[in-house]
């Protein structure tokens, strides 16, 4: 273009350029932030949801407790995903990043608590999951590389932490539900009579719950709502069946049939 | 008058109707907080234990219901009568809720369908549209359907705990239920889905009860239940 | 009563309702017709040709509106007048139309904003919700700023027609309405999306002063104006 | 080259893969077709006469899996062979059918597991990728799970038919697939859908074997098992 | 701590949230009630009669800042001082809004544009995000970008009032925030959109100068100028 | 649960179980590889996003070339990440993992396209593209650590090749267009009258070899081809605004405006 | 001929077109009613007592297809006969339902079903597409699946109502009608979707054969059924 | 007949239906494509070199009209006459573009508006309904309001190739259009949707002759235009 040089004269020094400049770089760098919290919310969902799969093999598994341990393991190494984003976010308004890291803060809860229901048969609280995201600094290495960025900081402060928020937790616990359904269907699928009633006692508990917070939380809460009334819909018929079927034993049998279901199995696993 | 001078009394009539918006908000949630206190209270129900309770349950949720009357009352006052219409949006969905749980609580108590007037009863609100704030029909209608579906969730979870007796008397309840929606010619709205879910309500008990009798345990239902009852 | 009873009663309320929707939706239908028939009849304004006959066309338009005042009177007759909101979303649409049309030929006879209370004279309406069919505010405000953007494209035509001095007094009379509106304090509704198309209607029409001023035709404008009007 | 020359070749290039999908969609319809014809001998099977004949209807299901391999190969042909998943969607669907469809078979043959490698021998496919039209590994999956469930509806109707041993050893495999699947980490896709649906099936097989032990129907079965197998 | 208990609290959490939401939502109305108050001042100077005035307007205009301030400190109470971003939502639009008219009066006094710095100073707030309240960096660029199309429409209003040199001076304000925006790299999202419209700002602005030019109307505007400013 | 026993006793070495347990493995590996690629993609994108951006500076900096020369050294940087993309596909068939990577191919095809338009003002073919996206081992290491994993390999398999698809290649056209309409904008607003109309000129030509594909290609082709029209709409329209306006000056005028907007701006610059 | 002569022309064609949907609209209305009412009759078939008087209710849902008949007819003569498809929308569903209750009578009285020449003889319309109102093939299909559902329905009332017959019979017809569905080849379509749906009726109705197996009650029912058939 | 000899008889209605639907989506293909280079012909008026060719490039795109006359041809025998609205969605895109495009033709040669007789005689199908392939009234003016949307951008580029006359009589024309259109009492569809379009199409072209006329190039266009047409 025959103009083009007019408006080049712009001086690149301004005071109106050079304030530009570093509006650019301060908004890279929030979004190159911004980019490796999703990277990592990625990774945390894809292990959260595989800790899931895995203690879901507990019923068929000869041992329950090396499972535990082995779960544990995999959400020790969630952890160390969630403290790398407690580092990135040291000194930074979480809130700011929360979009990144949701989804992954929300597959972990959802993770955590159905381990730590397997292990207790209760629900993890808020507090409790918190106090499991504090995470201080483990070799000389990062307190080195720590120090040098703000030496004012005292002693106490080698530590990260990351706070799930409340709707993140309730989002996780709604999530739980699903998994607890299918934890049910498979117990009774397993000839386990005791947990699908457990199971429908608890999840009873959790509805009630939300019902109770009802249209109070955010509209992602109460979407969940729905999801949630039909898990335990078919938790609660799963019982009704138990129940049902339950009522035609006549009673001098109820040993006798355990052992024979046994012996079918073993014999067909010889011809298997 | 001028332009502003216009505008200026415009915003006037925009205020006060703000307001009175702002108003009603207020009271419809403090209305949610007291309809999700009963539905805790109802909710027990469902528990295998709470079947012995049930009166006492009843008892709790009237209480509440006083409450409700105090908010309703609170919330009549709100605005001028003839414009329940203009407003009708921010209260339909608990009117609707605490329509839902007055029928249970009236089920429960007699196993009877609640009329349209005496749920206005329970809520303290008028059963004549020209006397004041009242309930839509299908306010009404909508939270009926709401029962429909929590009883058929109560047929089950009777069962679970050994209450062979009320899936009966739950599936002639809703059959009746349903000849009557029959009755009615609905728009295509969202009552009308509604209603359509009420078919999936009826099957569903109709498979308890079904369940029930093939086991025979329909009888030994009706046997106890003389006594029961 | 029993449940069938109970439903027979409820289906004569829907009806009832079922009924009035109707009739009122005939009634919308040849409003909507005498509106479409007064617009016709303005948008002769915006032909070259049209500017002589402002005052006729104004005349012919005054004249459907007796048409609109008698489909008007017939159609708040349909339903309880302590209703009108409850179906105030049939002739919403078309009553905003009408208000921008008496807006708009009371613009082009005195070149001023119609009131709220002149529009309703004009409709055969009542000014006050109290006293029955009236006008809703929002209607009137939502009429008033489709007149916005009618002016702002009449600006244009009258430039082309070659009347440089009407583009200098809309541009007058759109800026006192949006200071006007500007004290309002609207919801985030559809009325505050209408009214953010305001600002091109200033923007276009203070882009048709600047091409007549940087052209030296404003003052050749205000030179005639002075005599014309 | 000209930017329309370059359009024209673009066009080209679409024109010719929407033709490869037309020749797809025909080859897929007569493969549907065959299917739907294996599904109709196989399902004798669930009725009361069907038992015993279950090696003739393998048979004739056998006949028709060679139409299927000319079918499968004539698919093979209609597109580059390196772009399998470029057009994966349109067999998909039916691949997973063949695969319950073969499966079946050498199930009620064998009453055991075909292999993934089994299967793309009926099938007349390869089973590594690298040599070409191959079988995913979730088109395997979901065939497999198809099975789980057929296999849950025979147990019922083969107690229906009077065979009190067959459902004992459906429950046994479906077990042991049902240990398999559990080893995966599925995504949130359709697969992992069609596998939450495993669960029912193991749940339905436990209610009939526990149906059949609470009769002492098992012990008959097991006993005279010995003899059938 | 029993399931209820837990969501008890769990719904005094989500109660203390909504009341901080209800509390913000109030004072931004106040917050926004006062931006609009500035608006109206400063609008007079797109008027004929308001290029005079402006030292006034700008005056009249700071001390409604006052009052922004009180506001603002008054906002900044209602929540938690590291929970910026939480709520940023309620006051983000606002506080663009003031950052523009922050930047219009600056401009009209200076014709430079204010720093983040000297906004925040005029509002009361911190600079920096880790001493408290804040601007967000991109509800500054926002703010800023809102100046650019203010200017371009003041530039033809400068024209329609006779003032020539405005035009030319807006250029070069407008060429080099454009130049600064060249150097950010945006995210698709609104500000991204908002910065697409610059480009026609500065198209506008090219435009008057153009006429200004071919009349040789910018000689007579830089001739007087220098005596003016 | 008191009957879990039961269902523990199946032979975990069972044929089944081992056929599942390789199935565990592939399955994994190839959400593995997904998930991957999406991390790539991702950085493909904003790379190519910062390109465009870079670009767009041309017409205000002081020298297009530099400019031009960094654009190159920036697409370099995308395309070695997409180089990581062909290493990850190689041996695999790329649609598998299409949905994973198209998002970035798509970007990357916008700003070359981009990039290549402001050199030559004519179109990249899609071969053009596809041949800068062969790579070769740049390194020992790199020669040495592909060798031993596929040592039976040619010496001419020493290369990693991707190629954009038609379909990624017309998204990433239409997309262009976006950015060709700013770019009018942006030369109206800095007085550059000729490179309008070489837009509007060379946009109907992509417009008319959109409308002429039409609706036989996918979907989202198709649903392009509005905000496509919007673009040529606003190109048009300038075109228009520039004659209308040209057509006011008074010959003689012609060269004297010029010279005297130079004046102005140079003043100006002085008092600011 | 004028522009505005054209269009006059237009709005005739348009006026004839929205009157006969109008009309349709309305026939469609009192069609839907008469459905309703048959529906009515014919549930009463699911209630305990209702198994005795089978021939009676089917004797009277037939007086009611004599209004269906006649409304029929009136709808036929609403339209030309050519634009069946153009107005097909309108009376698809209605139709859709009264297929289904001719053939549920049918299906109550002689245990066969219906088929599309004897339906279109009960709704009095014609068998043929060419000789004017006909019924639809999708129409009477889906008809036809709705009548699958609702006798999985019945076999499971049966039960309750201690006749374990019907579940044998039942099942076999809804077997047959499987497999004939399984010769066509549907399209992706409603109709493909509600046919995903049979297979649903058929295990259910497997599952009740199950449950009177395993008890010997199905013993006992065709040791009676040979009396009683 | 058994139950599945009726299943295959409906397969083979089923079948005719299936092989019409693909004949006709063939034929509908091939018009397409011919569209689309009839549009690719037309799209060449809009380059500014195009301006001279106007003749030859109708005088083209008739002979293309050829081809579709015979296409459509082949598209009429492919179904049974009376069947006209079953398979309309079927071409119902592709006819109202091709309505549009002749309707661009018979503009640029003669600036009037085709009639739906003329355009039928161009596409070679029937102007009545009842004589067969007709073209359905909506279609027509679907294709129409295209042609006012292209011809708005006509107006434009027309002035950029320094064609100032030719937007004047689009305007009038655009104008003639909008009257006749508003004689039209549309329901609320896709081309009501269509129709509120209409306006931005004239207000559009209102600029354009603004522009024109405020430059005094509107007088040099009628003052050349003598001697051009
Ligand atoms: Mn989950
Ligand atoms: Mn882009």
């Amino acid at each position: 273009g025959h103009r083009r040089e007019d408006k080049d004269s712009i001086n690149s020094s301004s005071a109106v350029i050079m304030a530009f400049k570093s509006f650019q770089l301060e908004l890279d760098t929030r979004h190159d932030k911004y980019e490796r919290l999703v990277k990592l919310s990625r990774d945390i969902t894809i292990e959260s949801k595989r800790t899931i799969f895995l203690l879901h093999r507990i019923t068929s598994a000869p041992s329950g407790e090396e499972i535990l341990i082995e779960s544990e393991a995999k959400l020790d190494v969630v952890r160390q995903k969630i403290k790398q984003v407690a580092q990135e976010l040291m000194g930074e308004d979480m809130n700011q990043f929360h979009r990144a890291i949701s989804p992954g803060l929300q597959e972990y809860v959802e993770a955590v608590s159905f381990q730590y229901f397997i292990k207790t048969r209760t629900l993890i609280s808020l507090e409790e999951i918190n106090k499991q995201l504090i995470f201080a600094a483990e070799d000389k290495e990062e307190e080195e590389t720590k120090l040098p960025a703000s030496d004012c900081l005292s002693k106490q402060s080698l530590t990260w932490s990351l706070k799930v928020t409340p709707v993140d937790y309730l989002l996780g616990v709604a999530d739980l539900t699903g998994e607890l359904m299918r934890m049910c269907i498979n117990s009774v699928g397993n000839g386990d009579i005791d947990t699908p009633f457990e199971l429908s006692q608890f999840l009873r508990q959790i509805y009630d719950g939300f019902s109770y917070i009802g249209n109070t939380g955010p509209y992602e809460v109460s979407k969940k709502l729905y999801t949630l009334k039909q898990s335990l819909a078919k938790v609660e018929n799963a019982c009704y069946t138990l129940k049902v079927r339950g009522s035609e034993i006549p009673k001098h049998m109820l040993a006798d049939v355990f052992s024979t279901k046994t012996e079918i199995i073993e014999q067909e696993d010889g011809l298997s | 008058m001028s332009v502003s001078e216009m505008f200026i009394n415009l915003q006037g009539v925009l205020t006060v109707d703000q307001d009175i918006r702002e108003d009603i908000r207020k009271v419809v949630q403090t209305l949610e907080q007291t309809a999700r206190e009963i539905l805790t209270v109802l909710q027990g129900v469902h528990q295998g234990s709470g079947f012995q309770d049930i009166p006492k349950k009843c008892q709790k949720a009237r209480e509440h219901f006083g409450t409700v009357r105090t908010q309703l009352a609170s919330l009549k006052i709100k605005f001028p009568a003839d414009q329940y219409y203009r407003f009708h949006e921010h209260w339909r969905f608990v009117l609707q809720r605490l329509v839902f749980l007055a029928a249970f609580v009236v089920y429960l108590e007699t196993e009877t369908l609640v009329t349209r007037e005496a749920v206005t009863e329970i809520l303290g609100i008028e059963a004549e549209r020209e006397r004041g704030f009242h309930l839509d029909i299908e306010d009404y209608l909508s939270g009926v359907l709401t029962l429909a579906s929590e009883l058929s969730r109560l047929a089950v979870n009777s069962v679970t705990a050994g209450d062979y007796s009320r899936p009966l008397r739950i599936s002639a309840f809703i059959n009746e239920l349903d000849s009557g929606f029959r009755l009615l010619n609905l728009k295509n709205d969202s009552l009308r889905k509604r209603y359509d879910g009420l078919k999936y309500d009826v099957k569903k008990i109709e498979e308890v009860v079904y369940d029930l009798s093939i086991r025979g345990l329909n009888k030994e239902a009706t046997d106890g239940a003389g006594g029961e009852k």
